[in-house]
């Protein structure tokens, strides 16, 4: 199969700034993504849990695909919001059919 | 009426408070207990629809009565100067910094909904009526102490500070964040159902009469058997929890049940409403407040403020605060 | 017999509309206000179960009278025709691709369990007495349409198109998909909580009245709060929802009550139960006609069927539909 | 009494046994439904905490009678016992590694609640009167099993063996898999529960009633259909369940209940209370077991265990074994 | 520690189409497989979100390590699923420990 | 912007020994990482499913973002866990912001 590179881009927030982070993305190019539900992690912070009471500390993993500039601007772009939040981005290479998706 | 140490000890063996109790046991003991989060949340939604519908249903009995609105004056009141209050304490007791203080500010400057509904269960426990009306009162008090917590943030929140290197310094509050406060779940199903039962009265209680009522108790015990879970593990975890932060814990509740105690003398509200009124002044937000604090103050430490109003806090005023400003109450008034 | 407007009246003031409305009112306010899924779908099995067993146990008193076996006639007939009816209307008012269209159609063709739920609901508190056996109709009307529907799609289903180059064509109807909407979870609930209900009869109720009867009403209050935030949100995301569409949102239903009024006065159902025929035949599915039609015709666009199903037909039926339906049913029959 | 034909009968006509097989049939038939974990988890929590208080409120109603200490130390002698009975019978049946056995012993050595649940339930459906006192019986009974048989595990746990290369072996039995086994979320909400309900008594269940009676045999139905499902879901997975395994699968409950029996009679237990003795000891864990079992036996086959416990011990009790004992025990004592 | 080098394949598919995925991963060779939840996402196809209403729409991440030969397959047998349906795979390096388990 | 290169961890466990392996990353110097539900499955010791029975068996992906030697000090600890537990782990290379994190 014919196979293309990409970024992959993990972020990972609280969910209480998740709706921010989704902004940025959408202004960054960045239009599709995937957001998954942490359960538990521990974090600089301390630990945090998937309970009933302050949901708002509960961690959210975005994932998207994208291209190399694309994932450029958004790390460019998160830095700010890492300056003040708490959460981590990360990227990596993945090959991806259909190219013109991305 | 009775006293206070005979509402202490009913309070103590009602089924609701041991259910707590055993919450934090197994929390401390780290049995692998949990009740799952989903169904929790769909709980504390039903325990709110029902406090709301009934104090509606109630309210439509009686009619909006004077010592409506000043007992809804009076929450308003608590409601924006808890928040310094907490400051002030906790500044004095504590050398934690200033985002910190006015984050823990936010958390009791908005309530417990929780602690409401147990405080009036208790109330129909031990024989009081305090004011139908009271969901109403609570729900105002939800959000306004956050806010003026976030002033109190103050010099935390110059411009530039905070902002990005090169970025656009963001204020406290924003559009976002008011929407985030003012609409937040547990407001607008309080004050959601409180107006459907003021539109149906007795014809729509007469549908809902086994679920809103019947229930109640029960599932009360079982939300308290979860929380005392969560109330052990906040204590548990890495947590900047100091034995005089703790015991500011407990102060800054008792000076609100206070304030709350002198409003109520002023406006000279009926002892039963008066108790619930200063549990609400006593009790500390630990769903809004977070949220809006992690938004607006993440340089505050939840390591301080979550151990502190749900580990602290929740569980002195379930297991002695709600009798206690009961007890004083009936003394008082 | 209750005029139109007396029975509109009192479905606007039933608490269950009213938390509809409350739902809506906050998802377009943007609340963050949510119920768990997981918390909402177990809500729904209930609502199943009991609904289902409640029409057993009164189908077991009554025998399986003629009237029921005209029901479940009409209730085939309505679930087949509904799909042609839909497409023509919306092919009439839209410029939408056949698989669109087709998969629309399908979403009419099946029905909304809830909304049935709620008509029987609102039955009850207009002193209306539909037949027992209405939850066994209900499920014999869930599934044909959607597979009538699916043979719509037609040319969009011919060999080749839409297969993977050099792939070979799926059919649109595979076993899968026979299994995914003749075994989806509501018809199984509900038929087999209405088969249990007609074996254990009074001795099965006399255990669980409480359950599937004390609790009924106050469920589905919560549920329809969900619903409403649920069809709030699907009208504010990206859709293709044109006012021509929505308008056919409405058409469509009341279509669909016609026909199905025509069928209960050829067959000379009662009115009470005729109000809720027209409303099975007016709603449209958003649980299995999606699950089918993401399936089989995944051309279709999601953003017009489920805005239009659950943003459009299913509030309409709620506030609207419901008392509209009874109502005519009365003066009519 | 009755006889052991009519409790089958009244047993298989119960609507909560009814919901069972129709999870059975779905699961089988490959239905999509499903209730979703954190609901069915909390309506888990739910009967746990029903019945165990209402246990309490009983026991404190006559008291810690010689017949309650009698109980109880036999349920502790089959929990130790039931392990060694499981192992023998099924390392004559099969030719399962020792692991596996061992694994297997232990689901057997700890018990079903919810078998325990239905049958209560059972119980009062067929106008018996077992022992309020059960539910501390059976929170005894989930523990000691469980440790017996990771003795069994025997030879497999020597030293090195299933050691990393060059790491130290660990022992089967850690302070963390005690933890695991003695304050497991069942026990911990069971012996609460009970402890509550002898505290508070019948002024705590005039609080409750409603809630812990009312619902309760509803609450079972929706679990039991949920319960139906997942002994469907398990017999089709990839299994190592043979013919011969599946036999003893019944096999193995029927000696713990004749064991139950023996020692009913022995210690001079009313029959009512009997009958659910045996349930005890014919029951296999499958929350608690396999728990424990993953972490110190992880060579042994859940491929076998949990099909057995869930896809064939389970429904047998349910279905068949409930009434049988309650009808042998009748017909003895 | 010796690492050998393997594929990750990472699949998002609507769960409607779950099913079908892991069947087409059964007759690739891929037999071992961790499937997790989606909470929300925004695709080309718009917005999704889980909830209690149309399940069929929300999204899984079957996330499978395997070797290169066999993510080739997938590759090429996914891109007749994607002609009809919605989703998108891609691919990267890893290095895992027990090379014989994949 | 100025990005460092580092390892993610993804670890596949039962949740039976989900706190074990928590224990193990925090020795092996590991003290932020996050948690993901998993809710279906398929490994060598057939399938499992996210349901109200037996939660032990579920599986948790743990996610880690960490330097190269750390990452090599878990591969090697988990190779005693993998000896007796099923699970896998595996890495890759990503690329973060705010190399003093990790
Ligand atoms: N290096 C990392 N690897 C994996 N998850 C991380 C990492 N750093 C942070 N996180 C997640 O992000 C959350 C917030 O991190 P922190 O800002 O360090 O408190 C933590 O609780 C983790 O769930
Ligand atoms: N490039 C991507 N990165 C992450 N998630 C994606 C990407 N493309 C699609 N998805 C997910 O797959 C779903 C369906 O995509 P689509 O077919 O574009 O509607 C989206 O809603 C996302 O959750
Ligand atoms: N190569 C793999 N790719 C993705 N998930 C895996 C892989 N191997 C194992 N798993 C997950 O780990 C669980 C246990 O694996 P096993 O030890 O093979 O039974 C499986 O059920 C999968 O969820
Ligand atoms: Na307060
Ligand atoms: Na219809
Ligand atoms: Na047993």
């Amino acid at each position: 199969m014919q196979t293309h590179r990409r970024r992959k881009i993990e972020i990972i927030v609280e969910s209480a700034i998740l709706k921010r982070t989704e902004a940025l993305l959408t202004e960054c190019g960045v239009h599709v993504f995937t957001v998954l539900d942490g359960r538990e992690g521990r974090g600089l912070a301390g630990r945090w849990e998937d309970e009933n009471v302050a949901d708002a500390l509960e961690q959210r993993m975005i994932v998207a695909v994208t291209t190399a500039e694309v994932a450029e601007k958004v790390f460019a772009r998160m830095a700010e919001i890492f300056a003040r939040y708490p959460g981590v981005i990360y990227a990596s290479d993945v090959d991806v059919l259909r190219a013109e998706r991305f | 009426m009775a006293d206070v140490f005979t509402l202490a000890l009913q309070n103590l063996t009602a089924p609701a408070v041991l259910f707590f109790a055993l919450g934090v046991l197994a929390g401390f003991a780290r049995s692998d207990l949990t009740i799952p989060d989903a169904f929790a949340k769909g709980l504390s939604i039903y325990l709110l629809l029902a406090i709301g519908f009934k104090g509606g249903v109630a309210a439509q009995a009686t009619g909006l009565t004077p010592e409506f609105m000043s007992a809804l004056g009076l929450g308003l009141v608590l409601s924006v100067a808890m928040p310094f209050v907490a400051f002030t304490i906790l500044r004095a007791m504590s050398s934690l910094d200033r985002p910190t203080l006015a984050a823990t500010a936010a958390h009791y400057g908005s309530i417990s909904i929780v602690t409401f509904v147990a405080s009036m269960d208790f109330a129909k426990l031990a024989g009081l009526q305090p004011g139908a009306y009271l969901s109403a009162v609570a729900a105002v008090m939800e959000t306004p102490g956050i806010i003026a917590a976030l002033f109190l943030a103050g010099s935390a929140g110059k411009p530039g500070e905070g902002a990005a290197p090169g970025g656009k310094a963001e204020p406290r509050i924003s559009g976002e964040l008011l929407r985030e406060v003012l609409l937040n779940g547990s407001v607008v199903v309080l004050v959601g159902a409180f107006a459907i039962g003021l539109i149906t009265g007795q014809r729509g209680m007469a549908r809902l009469d086994l679920f809103v009522n019947g229930l109640f108790a029960g599932v009360l015990c079982l939300f308290l058997l979860e929380m005392g879970l969560v109330a052990a593990r906040r204590l548990q975890g890495k947590s900047r929890l100091t034995l005089r932060l703790a015991a500011a814990g407990i102060i800054v509740p008792l000076c609100g049940a206070a304030l709350a105690l002198a409003g109520a003398v002023a406006l000279r509200l009926d002892p039963d409403t008066a108790g619930v009124m200063m549990t609400l002044a006593a009790s500390a937000s630990y769903i809004a407040a977070p949220a809006a604090v992690r938004i607006a103050l993440p340089e505050g430490d939840p390591g301080v403020y979550l151990p502190l109003a749900v580990g602290v806090t929740f569980p002195f005023n379930i297991a002695i605060g709600i009798p206690l400003y009961a007890g004083i109450a009936q003394a008082v008034l």
